[in-house]
């Protein structure tokens, strides 16, 4: 099977200060891959170089064509849908309008939404910037669901939520899984991604160290790369 | 020295050393274009002060760069006639020592600065832009209209004022005296900046609610800076009257307000010597372009435009090559 | 000797029309004047009608160019910031056009010469052409700045009708609206006004399409040759007043006007007139006199012995003109082309308020 | 049991026709942690801001030390003692860590009008920033700029500078979200220890983390206390499990 | 009737300022950026529907140049300057839009050389009407109306298209929204030059009855911040508040103050003071909305 989304050798950095040295990744079509690594490892970086935010050298092809010469928005419109670090919501916009904003037509609209997360139905005319921390969190995953994209990229989407929302996130990944949608996740709860995802990617100082399926995620391994 | 030492030194140093050059080469009028970028300099400091430090964009500065002109003008123009500026409570005389009159000039413009910024503060981003710009217009107005000393027309006072000890009508003299007074406001400027005021001051701009999580109220830092500022700029007008000899309500107009805000954002938002290498290019091209084109300023235009966008960091992003640091 | 003249004018902007008028109306008489003026250099610059960048380059003039003559300034308060300073300094400043009161009065100085007329005269010779007009009852109208305010007293000193009302308008004010129903209300004879540039422009289209029909009447500012073409039939056959027209009957007018337009490919305005009856002096000047001896000259000055576009000209006693002042009307020429016509001659031989207040 | 350092009690605030917090009683007393939780959207943000300052509340009370601070302004209550962490990192991007820090310290020292002394060259400021630096694991990135930190690591930051104000009591928007295994590990050490210093009022979503360290445990649900007990009696209550804590016990 | 008659004059003057500000609404209020070049978008306006309606004649034809002269010239600006400074901050924007004054007066003076331009209404718009006893300028009216149908746009464009919402959500963080698939460059330069249209479409109007000449653009790019900030970035509802109550404000303190002001003082200095006063009005307006309220009339609040 091709590769949907297909990073090697990837460097990037910020203006002078480089902060990936070489990460190799795959996410196969319908495949949970989760990106793992201590604070300050470069998985968020390494997000926003896929998301071509960022400006990036090496491999960097999704679905067989390179993303590194587009810009974001056309890289976006291949099929990778991003839940952000920091929930990054338009705080000005109110939840409706930042559901609509960016929608793309699909199995995810409103009334889906609306299933997963009755909570922002509640409060479909409030400012984004008025929401809670963990409703601003709600609204950043369904923003991306609907652009109901090919590849689902969270960068700690279950942040801040409560226990038993978080739950029902990863219900919900586990039923995005079953429908065939790839999803790229990083987490900080390893016992969570060890139940749901397929494979893992281990991040070192800007460098894949390791890469497998989770299963063989060893005590051992855990504890050098993630202090667990 | 760091490379931001050196840069400082060589821009103060390119000052200095080209006035008292074209002094030697009897090119006075260089020497009057040096006191010019001199003051505007200090202007822009006091500007920055606000401006670069506090994230205070005021849009108003001209109000205290004409203020300390009018303070100087009228008090010139008093000792000249003799008449008293005022009779009541007590008789109070004109006066034309420069030493007198640059710490009324700035007493005065710290007064209208605690006023206007004790209610500009309340607002913040844009709005602070324009209530700042709101009052300035106002005084600007009220200056066009109020007949007593010349109005639109302006006040002159023909002979510049007195500093003990030197003729300052001579040229170089006087950009010596004008020099040394940037000098003063930049060495103020760092040391400030350095000191815990200063922390707390950029702090404020950057993130008043963290701020204030750690017990700072950013409105009495920020009222402080505002008045500070407002003392420098108008410290500045005072001598911009006594380079030209007059003042008249076009040192109070937006446009004074946006051309001292041009020279702080050329020469580097937030540099300590950003206003100076600002001031001293303006000048500089203003003077030159005229030569080139009848329709000079478009050249003007052109090279701001260049800088803005190939040098974000002002001329001394430029020199220094680095992104702004505290 | 050469000598060096400075000119300083208004040549970017929104009021670079009057300077660039001034400019090429001296220039014009300097080319015309041929071998006559090899020996006289002129500079020209800029001063953005800013007042503190006109006394810089004064400064700049007198110190690294060490002219001889400065002239040019449109603005009277430009003129203000550079004029006491300079005869200071010990140079003869001829005036191409303002001539604000205080410097024709109490601060009047020997090496300072009025070409133009004296800031009030239009005004004067506006209120006597209303007076000869039979107008009773007026609205008068200026902005509210030291000219403005010397326009209204200058007008009233030869108008002997009722005021009806005194408007002040606004610096650069846009928009009229306000003071024509303030008109249309007082249902006066006739309206005076001094709205110089753009702003007699506005007022004049705005009014035209008002409805109110009291009559205009005001000095040439906002009907000459630099704005009419803009005013357009909004200005037609309003009455107004100067020291010139370019219809005006003489030679050396005949000579300016079509040489201009040769030149040039448009009409002189007033402003025009004056540079080219500056630089004229000048010339006459030179042939006198060295400028070496300054009494030799300033006298040569004081002769007026040029040949002057309006027909007749002296100077006061104050260095400030007299000369006659003209009732003039808008009128369109068969090509199309707007300009004015002399209807009347309001004043003749007018000199000033202030020429007794002169005593140096 | 002791008074109480922080005492609010039926405080209520609403938004338009939403009450976020409906008569809320709370306790806060020396030496323990006290943890905040309940579901998104409960009130819990809106509590903390209530009490530093940031929100006014509608009707209610807070006293702090005994003394009525509910009319004080935010930096007045951050002077007095109260020191909080942001749920959503608040540093300031431009400075360095140790300047972020340094800060915190004038802060609490209350003087920050002097102007000649420079602050980096101050031992009062600079030695107590260092050591709360290190206190949050920053040490290897004292000179970075607050910008080039990754998300943990300004959740550090944000303990560094909470920790730095030297306060009576610490109001903590979730400090473990963002952190790694690793540094929640520590945080949770190092929480341990400072409640004798000053005691904590917790909210956070981590139950590991709540449930290794709250001596107390109150419940918030649509603005309103539910429950309050110790970690035990919190994890058997049903309406808790089922409203917040979910199916497979956290 | 005089009273009635001015204060339908203050409304006219509001509209008119309406529509000077209507394009600096949306760069500005929405879009975020700091466009001092935005008077001299007006001025390209002006000088265009001068020219063209010099040449062939027709006003209209002239309207319409005015319309694509401004947008194409922002969407010009917008391609080659304004792009590069989104993400910078206001200062940036301060002075790079300063040089595009400086560039766009003195080309304009190149172009069409130093003395103002001739410009008038069409027949159909040059006569008046009768209001009941007054008799009025039809084109004030036509302004008013214009005036109206473009508040009435706008607030259709941005909270009732999805556009609108797309550019909102860029003011507020332009790479989210590119990461989402959003090509919010094109839209932005889309959106800059619609506003650079209004700002030349007010030119050509406004112009009419003004002077066309270089340097009308600036009295123009104050008043229209005025009369944003008076009602608060981001809102159409509250430029438009904010334009009517400048007008009136000007307007009525223009008509009324001196009179007022006879009756504590000597006609001859109450005039005078009262034109002071007069100048000074919207100032002191602006500066009382603001000290009161610190983010307009209609602004967001915290
Ligand atoms: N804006 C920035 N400027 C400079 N350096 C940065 C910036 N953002 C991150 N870095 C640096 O890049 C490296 C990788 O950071 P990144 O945010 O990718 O880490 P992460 O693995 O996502 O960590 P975390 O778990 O804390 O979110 C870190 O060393 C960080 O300091
Ligand atoms: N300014 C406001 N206007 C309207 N509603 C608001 C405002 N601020 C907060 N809210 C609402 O009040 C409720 C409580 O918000 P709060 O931030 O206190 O929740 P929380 O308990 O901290 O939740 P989380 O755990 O998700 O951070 C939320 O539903 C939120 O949408
Ligand atoms: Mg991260
Ligand atoms: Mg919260």
């Amino acid at each position: 099977m091709t590769p949907l989304l297909e990073v090697a050798g990837l460097t990037a950095g910020y203006g002078p200060v480089q902060a990936l040295f070489g990460v190799d990744l795959t996410v196969t079509e319908g495949e949970v891959v989760a990106l793992m690594g201590r604070n300050g490892m470069g998985k968020t970086t390494t997000i926003g170089a896929v998301m071509r935010l960022l400006p990036a050298a090496g491999t960097l092809r999704f679905d067989g064509r390179d993303l590194l010469s587009l810009p974001p928005h056309r890289a976006a419109r291949l099929g990778l849908g991003l839940v952000p670090e920091g929930r990054r919501c338009f705080a000005p916009l109110t939840v409706a309008e930042n559901l609509t904003v960016a929608a793309r037509p699909g199995p995810w609209d409103a009334a889906r939404i609306g299933r997963l997360f009755p909570r922002l139905t509640e409060r479909r005319r409030q400012p984004a910037r008025t929401l809670s921390g963990g409703e601003q969190q709600m609204l950043a995953i369904a923003r991306a669901l609907m652009t109901n994209p090919r590849l689902l990229i969270l960068d700690e989407a279950t942040e801040g939520l409560a226990p038993v929302v978080r739950q029902e996130i990863w219900s919900a990944i586990r039923e995005l899984k079953t429908e065939g949608l790839a999803i790229l996740l990083v987490d900080k709860s390893l016992r969570e991604l060890k139940a749901l995802a397929d494979r893992a990617v281990v991040l070192e100082r800007g460098e894949t160290v390791w890469a497998g399926p989770v299963q063989d995620l060893t005590d051992e391994m855990t504890d050098r790369w993630l202090g667990v | 020295m760091s490379r931001a030492g050196t840069v400082n030194a060589a821009l103060l140093a390119v000052l200095i050393g080209g006035a008292i050059a074209a002094h030697l080469a009897g090119e006075l009028f260089v020497v009057t274009l040096a006191t010019k970028a001199a003051i505007f300099a200090l202007a822009g400091v006091g500007l920055n002060f606000a401006l670069g430090y506090g994230g205070l964009i005021s849009f108003g500065h001209a109000a205290f760069f004409g203020l300390g002109g009018y303070v100087t003008g009228i008090l010139a123009s008093h000792a000249m006639s003799g008449e008293p500026l005022t009779t009541l409570p007590y008789t109070m005389n004109g006066t034309n020592e420069m030493l007198a009159i640059w710490p009324m000039a700035m007493l005065v413009c710290g007064l209208a600065a605690l006023a206007i910024g004790a209610l500009s503060l309340r607002t913040s981003g844009v709005y602070f832009i324009m209530v700042t710009l709101a009052f300035a217009q106002m005084i600007y107005w009220f200056a066009v209209g109020w007949p007593r000393y010349g109005g639109e027309d302006g006040l002159s006072f023909y002979v510049r004022n007195v500093f003990p000890g030197v003729n300052s009508m001579q040229p170089l003299t006087w950009f010596a005296i004008c020099t040394g007074l940037l000098l003063l406001a930049l060495v103020f400027t760092a040391t400030v900046m350095r000191a815990r005021f200063g922390l707390a001051l950029q702090a404020a701009r950057r993130n008043p609610q963290r701020t204030v999580a750690v017990g700072i109220r950013p409105f009495g830092i920020r009222l402080t800076a505002f008045v500070l500022s407002a003392m420098i700029t108008g410290l500045a007008g005072s001598l911009y009257a006594d380079l030209n000899r007059f003042v008249s309500p076009a040192m109070l107009n937006w446009h004074m307000s946006g051309e001292i805000m041009v020279f702080v954002i050329l020469g580097g938002v937030g540099r300590l010597t950003g206003p100076v290498a600002g001031a001293m290019l303006f000048v500089a091209m203003e003077h030159l372009l005229g030569g080139v084109s009848e329709y000079w300023p478009a050249l003007l235009g052109l090279v701001l435009l260049g800088i803005v966008l190939f040098a974000p960091g002002g001329i001394v992003g430029i020199l220094t090559g680095g992104r702004r640091r505290v | 000797d050469p000598i060096k003249v400075g000119m300083i004018t208004t040549l970017s902007g929104g009021g670079a029309g009057l300077g660039v008028d001034t400019r090429d109306g001296f220039d014009l008489a300097m080319k015309l004047a041929g071998d006559a003026a090899v020996d006289i250099t002129v500079i020209t610059e800029d001063d953005q009608q800013k007042p503190d960048v006109a006394v810089q380059i004064a400064d700049r003039m007198i110190q690294s160019e060490e002219v001889d003559i400065l002239t040019g300034i449109v603005w009277s308060n430009l003129a203000m910031a550079v004029v006491p300073a300079a005869v200071q300094q010990g140079k003869f400043y001829l005036s191409t056009n303002a001539a604000p009161s205080a410097l024709a009065g109490a601060q009047c100085h020997e090496d300072y010469f009025s070409l133009s007329y004296q800031n009030d005269n239009f005004h004067e010779a506006a209120g006597q052409a209303a007076t000869d007009a039979g107008y009773e009852n007026m609205v008068i109208m200026a902005p509210n700045y030291p000219a403005g305010k010397d326009a209204l007293t200058g007008f009233k000193r030869f108008y002997e009708g009722e005021v009806a009302s005194e408007i002040f308008t606004q610096v650069g004010q846009t928009d009229y609206a306000a003071e024509i129903a303030q008109i249309r209300d007082a249902d006066a004879d006739a309206v005076f006004f001094f709205l110089p540039g753009g702003m007699g422009i506005s007022f004049l289209k705005q009014y035209s399409g008002s409805g109110v029909t009291t009559p205009l009447i005001g000095p040439a500012f906002s009907f000459s040759q630099d704005i009419l073409p803009a005013a357009g039939d909004a200005a037609l056959g309003i009455r107004n007043t100067a020291s010139w027209s370019p219809d005006l009957d003489n030679e050396a007018n005949k000579t300016f006007v079509d040489a201009f337009k040769a030149e040039y490919g448009r009409l002189p305005s007033v402003y025009a007139a004056q540079g080219y009856d500056t630089a004229n002096l000048i010339l006459s000047a030179v042939a006198t006199a060295d400028i070496a001896d300054r009494d030799a000259f300033r006298d040569a000055l004081m002769a007026a012995d040029f040949p002057t576009v309006r027909g007749k000209f002296r100077f006061g006693p104050n260095r400030h003109p007299i000369q006659d002042l003209y009732l003039r009307e808008v009128v369109r020429l068969d090509d199309g082309t707007l300009t004015n016509r002399i209807v009347d001659t309001a004043m003749t031989d007018r000199g000033d308020a202030y020429a007794a207040d002169c005593t140096n | 049991m002791s008074d109480p350092i922080l005492h609010v009690s039926r405080l209520r605030k609403s938004f338009g026709a939403l009450t976020a917090t409906d008569d809320v009683d709370l306790t806060l007393h020396p030496g323990e942690i006290h943890a905040l939780i309940g579901p998104n959207g409960a009130g819990k943000s809106t509590l903390i801001k209530q009490i530093v300052g940031e929100l006014r509340q509608d009707a209610g009370q807070i006293r702090f030390e005994g003394q009525r601070i509910d009319r004080l302004d935010a930096a007045a209550r951050a002077r007095l003692g109260l020191a909080r962490s942001f749920q959503v990192s608040s540093v300031i991007a431009d400075f360095t860590v140790l300047q972020n820090v340094v800060l915190a310290v004038q802060g609490a020292s209350g003087a920050s009008f002097r102007f000649l002394r420079p602050v980096l060259k101050d031992p009062a400021l600079t030695e107590p920033a260092l050591f709360h630096i290190r206190q949050a694991g920053l040490s290897e990135r004292t000179d970075t700029p607050a910008a080039a930190l990754s998300h943990g690591e300004r959740r550090k930051l944000e303990i560094a500078m909470a920790l730095a104000l030297r306060p009576r009591a610490f109001l903590l928007d979730e400090p473990m979200a963002g952190m790694g295994a690793e540094g929640a590990r520590t945080l949770v050490a190092l929480l341990s220890d400072l409640r004798t210093e000053a005691p904590i009022l917790l909210v956070e979503h981590d139950m590991d983390a709540v449930f290794a360290l709250a001596d107390r445990v109150s419940v918030l649900v649509y603005g309103r206390i539910v429950a309050t007990g110790t970690v035990d009696e919190i994890r058997a209550d049903p309406e808790v499990r089922r409203s917040y804590l979910g199916g497979d016990d956290a | 009737m005089l009273i009635f008659e001015q204060f339908l004059n203050g409304l006219q003057y509001g509209m008119t300022l309406f529509l000077m500000a209507a394009g600096l609404t949306l760069v500005f209020g929405v879009m975020g950026l700091i466009n001092l070049a935005h008077g001299s978008l007006y001025m390209i306006g002006a000088f265009a529907c001068a020219a063209v309606a010099q040449a062939t004649g027709s006003f209209w034809l002239g309207v319409g140049a005015s319309l694509a002269a401004a947008a194409a010239a922002g969407a010009l600006i917008e391609l080659a300057v304004i792009r590069r400074l989104y993400h910078r901050d206001h200062l940036d924007q301060v002075l790079a839009t300063f040089a595009l004054i400086l560039i766009a007066s003195e080309g304009t003076r190149w172009v069409f050389g130093s003395f103002p331009l001739y410009l008038s209404l069409p027949p159909s718009l040059s006569g008046t009407v009768s209001l009941g006893g007054l008799v009025y300028p039809s084109f004030r009216l036509a302004v008013i109306g214009l005036g109206l149908a473009i508040a009435v746009f706008l607030f259709w464009l941005m909270r009732g298209t999805r556009l609108g919402i797309r550019i909102r959500a860029g003011e507020a963080d332009r790479e989210m929204i590119g990461a989402l698939g959003v090509d919010i460059r094109s839209l932005y330069t889309v959106v800059f030059a619609l506003g650079a249209g209004l700002a030349g479409l007010a030119g050509a109007l406004v112009g009419a009855v003004q002077s066309v000449q270089v340097g009308m653009g600036e009295p123009v790019l104050i008043l229209a911040f005025v009369v944003i900030v008076i009602g608060g970035i981001g809102s159409i509802g509250g430029a438009l508040a904010g334009a009517l109550l400048v007008g009136m404000t000007d307007t009525l303190g223009r008509a009324l103050l001196p009179a007022a002001l006879a009756t504590i003082m000597p006609q001859a200095s109450a005039t005078a003071v009262a034109a002071s006063l007069a100048s000074m009005l919207v100032y002191i307006l602006m500066a009382a909305v603001l000290v009161w309220r610190p983010t307009g009339l209609f602004g967001v609040r915290g």
